[in-house]
């Protein structure tokens, strides 16, 4: 069986929202519009408009209400048409959501999951492009999940409804239309994912590639690609940047002694760097080369398609730093 | 009793002037109100002996927003306010032990020592805290008013901010949804008449914060006067869950500076100051109505205040002997659900921990 | 002329219905909305052709604001909006190949393709774009106003927005600040009564966005009527000049669904879009009111027509022509100044470059 | 010669201001007030109200104003009272600033400063102890400094006012009241710091420690008591986050071979896990023990003093990393 991300998105919604009450879901154009990218296709008609609010597009003012709702234990989802607009409340995020059950002790928690498609979509330039993992990643008090295929999808989304603390769930434009193969579980209503747990796309014993989101399907090309050439890619799909799962990662790279970090989004403290610090604390030893890192390019995001293309990750790049990896198999030789 | 001043009302009828109470309110106010200002000069004395640590907002002059608002409402409705907390903490019902042992980072205070004088919360007296990031609170406000209408409870929330806040314009998002929506909010101005250093003209074209709602419905009052708060309140209540938002701007005063750093005296004139203690001051007000309404003589009063000042200090030395939070709690209450997943110290190989 | 429909003003009296005006203003009012018209019909051709890609929010419907606008002022005015920037380009000097190779993304484009639909700017007559998130162009062109006051240049800053972005907070953080400094700040609300299919009615408590600004007066003014929109700009110059800020309300309307995503007919109907067409089309009245008045023929405003055509074709001719940008251009304009420091491309070690 | 970082801070901003008419300063209280932390001390007096001026609490209003100015061709600088509140004018800093002179190849560039205190200070809790390093330094666009010193002061945040690109410049509270040498020639109206080049504020030749702001006090304390154990520690003081010195980082620890990264801030994305990813990029075979990452707890920032002396580093945390990184010379040892 297949479906969508965006069937397995609606679907998670839908199912959360007839399990609880007190699930709502608000945000620009996710009622009557049934959502930018219809990912709340038929809700308003399933809940009415108590349960899918229309808000005008003031992300500062909304996000604040559906924070101060959940304080009250209310479990908003409330999405943002694309995360570029979650700057304008971030403030809510960060400091009104993520770090109220630590100041108060745990006596103001926060459930509540904030939604939206983050990182680059096609032809949208500079200011419709940037992803924000790593900077959400950074903050204690919020989890931040990715996911790539429908299944991650479902199960994750499913599991950020049901956490009590604040989640930042960020989708791609770009998958919404996918299809993936999804099992007979992924479909049941129970169906839910852990949080902090990533997932072993493909198993291999040469290079360990790490990836989120849309990447995670050009890493998979990649690997298929590397397999023709005989190096065997193990993928590692994050699912979960925060937390991330470091003892998975690890143990991959302890097994494979060479890591390739993939990322959309911009290079500097980005989701990569972490990754390598973190291999570099914990299986320093275990590494035969230095560590790749594939990610979009430093530069705010071109319009034209040629210019566009070369600021994200391509499948091409992601296997000539493989070869990279696994060609230098002695660490003096990296430094030559 | 009498408001002392008329309110002005935009865009609504106002309430009638003459407020019903009685004796036992008459003096639960002057009582409470003395409380909290013994506190605040108790919090003072404790920030100069280096007792309390970062920013401190104090509160005294503006009680009578505290004790009025307190008296027309239930526990059942939520109060949101900025990081000059302490009092409506008190007023909520927290105590005193639990507000001098937060101040000073202790074990027993009402956050455990972890949040700080800006970051006090009594969720289950319907207080939601104590937010540090000035405007803030609004939304958060407007959402606890929306859960309250979601969840069929019919409470209302009322929010306070201050002159500054009022320019911000997440009030003026947060109250567009809030009207289209009709959420049983009350946005509450405390205009103390500065917003750190920056008198309200100063930061505002038009200051007159009750009529700032535009479409909404907004009242003036006098909030150096308890009865004028609650009444206002009252009124609040009932319109905010027939019909929705409605502001209400309370005129009133701190003595302090803005926070300890400040002495509050560059901006203003010690005259203005003294002016305000002279003929506005909240507990003064309810004094001379006491003893004019043969309530409590002199002594009595007196006598009261003595004994809230010995509260006070009992509870400033119960506060001391109360320890430093285990240093375990560095790692506690970051989620409310942390699968155990491992959490790190400056010096991650030395310091490390797993999420509860 | 007269214009259609009186001004509604708020906290300001609204200039004389009656404008001046000559026989080539009205011609050239004609030509350019014509092009502008046609401009947009051939992007959205180009846009199904997927020679456009991503984001593009077209103007036709609306054009009687740009040329109104541009007609009462000088190019040392400034002018800033949102996405829906084509025409406010043309409208302050820009040309066709300019506009159609930046949608297409090449070398000629405006932007040298690396802006987009949403980004363009014309510096050299004050254009400063081009802005895709809601609301964030009302502080900016505050900021120009605030600038050109700061500078001495007695000149104005026109700031569209949209009836949706007309409720973001910073529209009124800003609008306070403007007011307190008396900044020539015009906001210049383009009311098309939706903001992508939300209905003005849906996401504002209060759509009379002319008096919106509460203290700030503002002006409602029909948006479908070149000489109104003039006369309107014309008086907010004078009036921002001397006073400070002051709002325009444009009534007008969108023909094109939100951007090319949107069919722009399932939160509306096609007989209001086809009422809107034949009873208030900007470019239909220049036209009725050039006949009336028997300056041109119909065949001569057909040829015009045709003219325009033409040239929007022979743009779109030449920026096929125009090449991609050159992969170097990836690492261009990242700073005006980047002291040669080194950037990277996706593959760091493949590609890198000094930044110029 | 000794001067305080505020005096650092205000004479540069003077100079500047009596340099070029096109400079002016906006912020909240820092014209009649003297600045919330007395940097802008005398300016109102010497400069008037146009060119030093006290906003509302409203920063999304007022930094949008101020980029517009820059727009124009103004050299605005932006005081935010802490850096905490620039979330609610990040969208400004991201969108408006950061990427304008990008999308319109080349037309509107955007000389403006952002600054303020940054990170934690002492007491003030949760809300009021966010570092932006990492953040603002993802972002291509932005340059980003952060001053030690007196003398760092001086020369980058005249630097910063004369660039023609957004700058984002992190104070410390707890530095402004810090006295330091000073030259004669750090003194002259003419002193100005190269942006992108970071300082080694200590040679050294057992272990390279990187720090920026506060922290390069804490790690020349730490290089003392290393130094009396016989491990010499060079210490590089940053200065610039954007652009990140890489080429002097690497040098260092090309001769070093090892590294000890710290940082005040949040450690996931950091500034650390940059600095550790660029050297294994670079310099990976010249590593004798895995990088050391010493930062911020990662929780949200504790009110209690004992708690939060343990949430940010502290000189034992530096020389005990330091120590692990000497000890460890054969990396094989590094992962037993
Ligand atoms: C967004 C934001 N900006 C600035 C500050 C710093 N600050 C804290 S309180 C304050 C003044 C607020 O004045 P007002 O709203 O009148 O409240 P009052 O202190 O008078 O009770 C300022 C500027 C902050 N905490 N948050
Ligand atoms: C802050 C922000 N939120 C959401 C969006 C997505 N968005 C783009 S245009 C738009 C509708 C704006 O409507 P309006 O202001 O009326 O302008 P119009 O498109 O009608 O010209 C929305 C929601 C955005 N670009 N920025
Ligand atoms: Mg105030
Ligand atoms: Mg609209």
């Amino acid at each position: 069986k297949e479906m969508t991300v965006r069937e397995a998105l609606n679907s998670a919604l839908d199912e959360e929202m007839s399990a609880d009450p007190k699930v709502f879901l608000m945000g620009e154009e996710v009622g009557e519009y049934q959502g930018a990218y219809k990912i709340s296709k038929g809700l308003l008609e399933k809940y009415g408009p108590e349960r899918v609010l229309d808000t005008p597009i003031t992300e500062a003012g909304f996000t604040g209400i559906g924070v101060g709702a959940a304080y009250y234990g209310l479990r908003p989802v409330v999405e943002f048409m694309t995360f570029n607009f979650s700057m304008q409340a971030i403030d809510h995020i960060i400091n009104s959501a993520a770090k109220s059950n630590y100041m108060s002790a745990g006596q103001i928690s926060v459930p509540i999951v904030f939604r939206g498609p983050n990182g680059a979509a096609a032809g949208v330039g500079a200011q419709h492009s940037q992803c924000y993992a790593a900077w959400y990643a950074s903050c204690p008090g919020l989890k931040v999940l990715a996911p790539y295929s429908s299944e991650d999808a479902r199960g994750l989304l499913k599991a950020a409804i049901r956490d009590p603390d604040p989640v930042v769930f960020l989708e791609n434009e770009l998958l919404y239309g996918e299809s993936f193969p999804i099992s007979a579980e992924a479909v049941d209503s129970s169906f839910c994912l852990p949080i902090g747990k990533a997932k072993i796309e493909r198993e291999g014993k040469d290079v360990t590639i790490t990836a989120f989101s849309k990447m995670v399907g050009l890493a998979l090309k990649a690997a298929e690609i590397l397999a023709k050439e005989g190096i065997s890619a193990e993928i590692i799909n994050l699912r979960s940047i925060r937390p991330l799962d470091r003892a998975t990662i690890n143990a991959s790279v302890r097994k494979t002694n060479r890591l390739v970090t993939l990322e959309e989004g911009f290079p500097q403290h980005g989701v990569g760097a972490e990754i390598c610090t973190s291999v570099i604390e914990e299986s320093f030893g275990y590494l035969d080369a230095p560590v790749e890192r594939i990610a979009g390019a430093d530069v705010p995001m071109p319009y034209a398609a040629n210019l566009e293309r070369s600021a994200v990750p391509q499948v091409e790049d992601i296997v000539r730093a493989a070869k990279r990896a696994c060609y230098r198999a002695v660490p003096m030789a990296a430094t030559a | 009793v009498e408001t002392s001043v008329p309110f002005s009302a935009h865009k609504c009828e106002g309430p009638s002037r003459s407020v019903e109470t009685t004796p036992q309110e008459l003096i639960s106010f002057f009582r409470d109100m003395a409380l909290m200002r013994r506190m605040e000069i108790a919090a003072d004395s404790l920030y100069k002996a280096k007792l309390i640590r970062g920013f401190c907002h104090l509160y005294d002059g503006q009680e009578a927003v505290a004790v009025g608002m307190e008296a027309a409402i239930t526990k059942k409705d939520c109060i949101i306010t900025a990081y000059r907390d302490h009092c409506i903490f008190l007023e909520r019902g927290g105590t005193l032990l639990e507000v001098f042992a937060e101040l000073m980072g202790r074990r027993a205070g009402c956050s455990k020592g972890k949040g700080g004088s800006m970051h006090f919360y009594k969720k289950d007296s319907g207080f939601y805290g104590g937010h540090g990031i000035v405007g803030a609170q609004v939304p958060l406000g407007c959402g606890l008013a929306f859960a309250q209408k979601y969840s069929k409870d019919e409470n209302v929330t009322f929010t306070l901010y201050g002159d500054g806040a009022a320019n911000q314009g997440q009030l003026f998002e947060a109250l567009n949804i809030s009207c289209l929506l009709e959420l049983p909010a009350i946005l509450v101005c405390e205009n103390n008449h500065y917003g750190m250093g920056t008198a309200e003209w100063r930061a505002a074209k038009s200051p007159a914060y009750y009529k700032r709602g535009d479409y909404a419905p907004g009242l003036k009052v006098d909030g150096m006067d308890a009865f004028a708060v609650k009444q206002a309140c009252k009124f609040a209540k009932e319109h905010a869950l027939k019909n929705g938002p409605i502001i209400l701007e309370m005129d009133t005063y701190r003595y302090h500076g803005h926070s300890m750093s400040d002495p509050g005296s560059t901006y203003r004139t010690r005259d203005e100051i003294s002016g305000v203690r002279q003929e506005r001051d909240p507990i003064e007000r309810i004094r001379k109505l006491i003893l004019g309404l043969d309530l409590a003589t002199e002594k009595e009063l007196k006598d009261m205040e003595k004994e809230v000042r010995k509260e006070v200090d009992e509870a400033i030395a119960q506060a001391k002997e109360s320890p430093n939070p285990d240093p375990s709690e560095l790692f506690t209450n970051v989620y409310a659900k942390g699968y155990g997943v491992e959490a790190f110290g400056a010096d991650r190989k030395e310091v490390r921990a797993a999420l509860p």
